[in-house]
């Protein structure tokens, strides 16, 4: 069944305490080749049947209005995924 | 006797564990995250708390900081390890135990007394009690649904790694009614209830006999120093 | 010259330049007043700084001219255990035995609605704060909140995530929550109030007070980066109405980082025990405009500061933006130079990122620099002591003598008793009286080990010494239904209700701190409710022999014009010398005597009864009896002391009948209660008897072999008593009851289902209720031992 | 300045009731077209300087030893962003 991809970040000039975490442990570790770390949001809809653009966006309307929060996170694209993308590694 | 208690920036409950390691009879001794030394001590307890917020996952950085390290081997080689709440968690981000812990399935913090029965009496820090033995003891998270794979649900069920299970109510979705594990050697132990807050009476669950007076908690760190004194 | 920054050698060159003073909420006469103290225009951090720190928010500019009453109204017993009163971070008081206490509420209202989650959140961020600065080791918080209808869509999404912010932050911090209030009321439909208070101990000889002195020593900026969250929130957020939203480029939320705070909190505990540190100032509202300024006012009036070095988490910030920004868990140091080292030592084993600005000076001028120019250059107490101070018009209300004359006596009192036991059953389900778990059991009450007491009981309480028993009680209450009705008494209610529920569990009340929750200052009808109401609380804190130690005041809660009821907030902590003496608030025991301390009026007027039953807000508020309070409190302390006490709970919404109900539900242990006395006594009607909410009432459960004394001690403090009932653990395996004798009976089975359904039904389930609607119960033998050791 | 993206998914097999919760919600709100949510993460870590082979593969090693969990969760995707991609909805 296709699956459509919603991607929500923080904003970025609001404070990420998940990120500065992480960027913190990797400096610890010595990784300093990453100088930020930002933690966000991957959600897969599962869609029963064929993605109309009607459900693209109706996918984006719950974007904006459910999987994320406006005030503090940013939606940064919705997609429909490509099986075939999936499966390797770097794009 | 000397238990450690290890101290990561976020650990909340390591205070607590320390005067549950005194009141049991032993010396509490505070280990801390940055270094390599474990002191000697004879058992080791990784305290509850939110380590490095729980930002990532639950207890995933603690579980790489250094200390750690040291953790990890002398588990292995059979010292006895109790982690609690986030102490458990790191112990299975720290593969010491299997599955994981992730957020509970309603979805929020709770925090109530929960009756558990003792499934496996024979570990470490369970030395005390009796199988099937009901207990309260107070639970106190938003992240201790446990979950693993069928297959390894099956081994440690069928090998006696459950050390507890919730009673009453499933409090976070947790498969099989999972409140803690134990390791094969039985030195490691991990639960999501906080033994070290039912220790004095006046400040732990209610019980039918009189309001917070429950101490169920000692018996963890009373039935170390016993396998300790067993071990010598 | 930098011509992008506006230096005081611009600010000099071009007095006639247009400044944004209004957008950033300055009057013109403010903006003048600036002018004539700088004698030329202000630079643009300047008018940043002076503009956040002449807020209302921050200056308490409209009501500075009441809050004195606090200070004035005292007598020497009031102050003698005072180390530390109004006007610090936060009022400290000696408790006895070396160790000291110091309490603080605060609001955080506006910034809730925008952003429940993270706005309560930072809330109870920064109240710790205060507590921290202080030298005290943070020990527990307590939150009161008011909703809009619990049924209003908007509800479901305000409340869920005030508490669950208030849960992740506190929670992670370590902090046990020991008790709070969950109001509903269409009053605050668009306007919650989330008032957080934070409670901290420390010895003696740790206390220190957050200011610069000494020239020389150091100005250190440690914790969180600064970043562009909060900005113009002092100023637009804290003290302006929705409708008037200024111009914001920066987001006005910030973002809360308990992990980062509980660093913080262990990090300046070693800076104060290692004696690295002359003094630390939080960084709350205003952020580093309000720390240098008041660190500076409140020490030797000078102090050099580069902002170059301040850590940013965005490069792109301007010198007005650091100036103003409100990024959390940030504190400002006063170090001494060969201190640096050993400061530096500590801040860098927590990873606490750590910056020195400048230093003390003996200038009297506050400088400030940024990019080699000189941006500020000011006398700080201009900024932070001698803002605006308005004596605001006040008028009495239009509309208060009719609302005073529609009193709730109009309505008919039932007398038969399937009438009373369903409108008790309907009280107890209301939204205001149900039982209020879906939200306590988000919050830890167990970390620290030290809790004695904490939700349902009347107050919290924490054990402060491990070898002595010595603690504190806590507790918070308002009631805004009696403040509309009348200020001034609205106000002594709700400082009498916080004494009496902290009196009840064997405490002795010492002190007050408030948060003072109201609508715009500019409305004079606002303006006279708040006079009364300080007014009120200062004549009362005096009666009752307690100091108001610190406080917040939060004007602007208001939908378009309509202000919310008038809120004061009370919290009154109290002192007991072994919590393990410590009473609850429910029945423990079978067979109990029940005993009402106190007298029955006809007061129904603003009660639950005739709000829930009759949707009705009108009349007179019950009267406080301030001395009986008094007098009630020490027979109490006296009685737990003892040890004659098995439970004592407080009167107060719903009057007697939720008081038992609670109490029955407490440990799932009925009672049979007999009224007839009671009526014959007071000259009363059942109906008031069941839900009047007279003042200086309590239900005491004492056990039979401690009648005699515990009788006698009433008698000889001349205080109304009556034996109304009898505690019953029901019969075998058949489960409680309450019963109303010749009036009704309700199994605690079904209380307890009329109590737990509502806010199950609004906003989810709470785990563990499925399992256990028979109750957790206590259901010790007859004559079980104490509850202590 | 560069950025990688890790993508994580809680594994197919194991239960994710945050995303339960979701299609909980999805359903009562009427929105039957999406048959089931699942919730990930996404993280972007920032680059000091240009992304070669080497810090891809440390990018990747970091993704499976720390950011996932492989008891419970998959790496579903390592990448570098373009910038183009990103401001544009459907792909
Ligand atoms: N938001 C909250 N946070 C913590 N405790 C709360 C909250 N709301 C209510 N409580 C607790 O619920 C109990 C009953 O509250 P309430 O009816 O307001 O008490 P009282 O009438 O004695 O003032 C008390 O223990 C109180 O502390
Ligand atoms: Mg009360």
């Amino acid at each position: 069944m296709p699956t459509i991809v919603v991607e929500v970040m923080p904003k970025s000039e609001l404070l990420d305490p998940a990120g500065k975490a992480v960027t913190g442990a990797l400096t610890r570790l010595g990784k300093s080749e990453f100088s930020a770390v930002r933690i966000g949001k991957r959600f897969e809809l599962t869609v029963d049947g064929a993605v109309t653009e009607a459900i693209l966006a109706e996918a984006q309307q719950l974007a904006d209005d459910m999987l994320s929060n406006s005030v503090i996170e940013d939606v940064v694209r919705v997609y429909v995924l490509e099986k075939t993308v999936l499966e390797s590694a770097p794009a | 006797m000397k238990v450690g208690v290890v101290t990561f920036p976020g650990s909340l409950d390591d205070r607590d564990a320390q005067r549950a390691v005194r009141r049991a009879g032993a010396e509490a001794v505070s280990l801390w995250h940055g270094s390599h030394d474990l002191e000697g001590v004879d058992a080791i307890v990784l305290p509850g708390g939110f380590s490095y917020g729980d930002y990532l996952r639950c207890g995933a950085i603690a579980a790489r900081s250094p200390i750690m390290t040291e953790v990890i081997a002398a588990a292995n080689a059979g010292l006895p390890v109790l982690g609690i709440c986030n102490g458990f968690q790191i112990l299975v981000e720290a593969h010491l135990l299997p599955g994981g812990l992730i957020r509970n399935n309603h979805g929020d913090f709770v925090c109530r007394d929960q009756r558990l029965r003792v499934e496996n009496a024979s570990t470490a820090w369970t030395n005390g009690f009796t199988v099937g033995q009901e207990i309260t003891i107070p639970l106190k998270n938003a992240e201790g649904g446990f979950i693993v794979d069928a297959e390894t649900l099956k081994r440690i069920e069928g090998e006696g790694q459950v050390a507890f299970r919730y009673l009453d109510v499933n409090p976070n979705g947790s498969l099989d009614d999972i409140a803690g594990l134990t390791n094969a050697g039985g030195n490691v132990v991990g639960l999501m209830p906080h033994p070290e807050h039912a220790i004095e009476p006046g400040f732990g669950p209610d019980t039918p006999d009189a309001m917070r007076s429950g101490t169920d908690g000692i018996t963890f760190f009373t039935s170390v120093l016993q396998s300790a004194l067993a071990r010598a | 010259m930098n011509a992008l920054v506006d230096s005081v050698a611009t600010a000099e060159a071009t007095p006639e330049k247009e400044q944004p003073y209004a957008a950033l909420g300055l009057k013109a006469d403010e903006y003048q007043s600036i002018r004539d103290i700088l004698g030329r225009r202000p630079t643009s951090g300047e008018l940043a700084m002076y503009s956040v720190m002449w807020s209302e928010h921050c200056s308490y500019k409209s009501s500075k001219v009441w809050l004195r009453q606090f200070g004035e109204k005292v007598s020497p017993e009031m102050t003698k255990n005072l180390m530390v009163g109004m006007g610090e971070n936060a009022g400290v008081v000696d408790i006895g035995e070396g160790w000291a206490v110091t309490f603080k509420i605060e609001s955080h209202n506006h910034p809730s609605y925008i952003e429940p989650f993270q706005g309560a959140a930072t809330g109870v961020g920064g109240i710790v704060r205060d507590i921290i600065s202080m030298g005290a080791r943070p020990v527990a918080v307590m939150d009161a909140l008011r909703f809009g209808a619990i049924d209003h869509p908007d509800t479901a999404r305000v409340l869920p995530g005030v508490v669950s912010g208030i849960s992740f932050y506190a929670n992670c911090l370590g902090l046990p929550n020991i008790g709070g209030e969950t109001w509903f009321d269409p009053i605050y439909q668009a306007n919650p109030l989330v008032n957080a208070l934070a409670v901290g101990v420390l010895r003696h000889e740790d206390l220190h007070l957050a200011n610069a002195k000494g020239a020389g020593n150091k100005v250190v900026l440690f914790g969180a980066r600064t970043g562009g969250d909060g900005i113009g929130g002092a100023s637009i957020l804290a003290s302006d109405t929705f409708s008037a939203g200024g111009p914001t480029k920066r987001p006005a939320v910030q973002v809360g980082d308990p992990f980062a705070e509980k660093v913080l909190i262990e990090c300046c505990l070693e800076l104060f025990a290692g004696d690295l540190v002359k003094g630390i100032q939080d960084l709350g509202a205003a952020g580093i405009s309000c720390a240098t300024s008041e660190l500076a006012s409140n020490g030797d009036g000078g102090m050099q500061v580069s902002l170059d070095e301040v850590l940013l988490r965005d490069p792109t910030l301007t010198a007005e933006e650091i100036l103003m920004s409100e990024s959390q868990e940030r504190m400002m140091a006063i170090v001494e130079p060969d201190k640096l080292e050993g400061f530096l030592a500590v801040t860098r084993k927590w990873d606490v990122e750590t910056s020195v600005l400048g230093e003390v000076t003996e200038t009297g001028r506050l400088i400030i620099t940024w990019h080699g120019e000189t941006i500020v250059d000011v006398d700080p107490r201009t900024v932070a002591v001698d803002g605006p101070v308005y004596n605001r018009p006040l008028s009495y209300p239009t509309w208060m003598d009719a609302l005073n004359a529609d009193s709730a006596e109009k309505f008919l009192r039932p007398s038969d008793g399937a009438t009373l036991r369903e409108q008790l059953l309907t009280l107890i389900g209301s939204a205001n009286l149900a039982d209020k778990s879906w939200v306590t059991s988000q919050y830890d009450r167990y970390v620290m080990g030290n809790t004695a007491l904490s939700y349902p009981d009347d107050a919290g309480m924490i054990r402060v010494d491990e070898e002595s028993g010595l603690g504190v009680a806590l507790a918070t209450d308002a009631n805004g239904r009696y403040a509309y009705l009348d200020p001034y008494v609205g106000a002594q209610l709700a400082l009498a209700e916080a004494y009496r529920n902290v009196a009840v569990t064997g405490a002795t009340p010492v002190a007050v701190s408030d948060c003072l929750n109201f609508g715009s200052p500019e409305n004079p009808e606002v303006m006279w409710q708040f006079s009364r109401a300080v007014e009120g609380l200062a004549d009362g804190c005096l009666e009752l022999g307690i100091p108001v130690t610190g406080g917040n005041v939060s004007f602007y809660n208001q939908t378009g014009d309509v202000p919310i009821h008038p809120t004061p907030v009370v919290a009154v902590m109290g002192v007991i010398d072994d919590v393990g003496r410590r009473v609850p608030s429910g029945w423990q025991d079978s067979g109990d005597n029940l005993y009402l301390l106190g007298s029955t009026h006809l007061e129904l007027d603003g009660s639950a009864w005739a709000g829930v039953i009759h949707g009705h807000l009108g009349g007179k508020p019950p009267k406080p009896h301030l001395t009986r309070e008094h007098d009630l409190a020490e027979l109490l302390s006296a009685a737990a002391h003892e040890g004659l006490l098995n439970a004592a709970h407080d009167l107060s919404d719903g009057g007697l009948a939720t008081a038992v109900v609670d109490a029955s539900l407490r440990f799932g242990i009925g009672a049979r209660i007999w009224l007839d006395e009671l009526l014959e006594r007071d000259q009363i009607d059942p109906l008031t008897a069941l839900f009047s909410e007279s003042g200086a009432r309590v239900i005491v459960a004492v056990p039979r072999e401690e009648d005699v004394k515990f009788l006698r001690l009433c008698e000889g403090r001349n205080y109304p008593v009556a034996r109304i009932g009898v505690t019953d653990r029901g019969a075998d395996g058949a489960g409680a009851d309450l019963e109303v004798q010749d009036l009704f009976t309700i199994s605690l089975k079904e209380l307890r289902t009329a109590s737990r359904a509502t806010m199950v039904e609004h906003f989810g389930a709470v785990v563990g209720y499925a399992a256990d609607l028979s109750g957790s119960g206590i259901h010790r033998a007859p004559g079980g031992g104490r509850i202590s050791e």
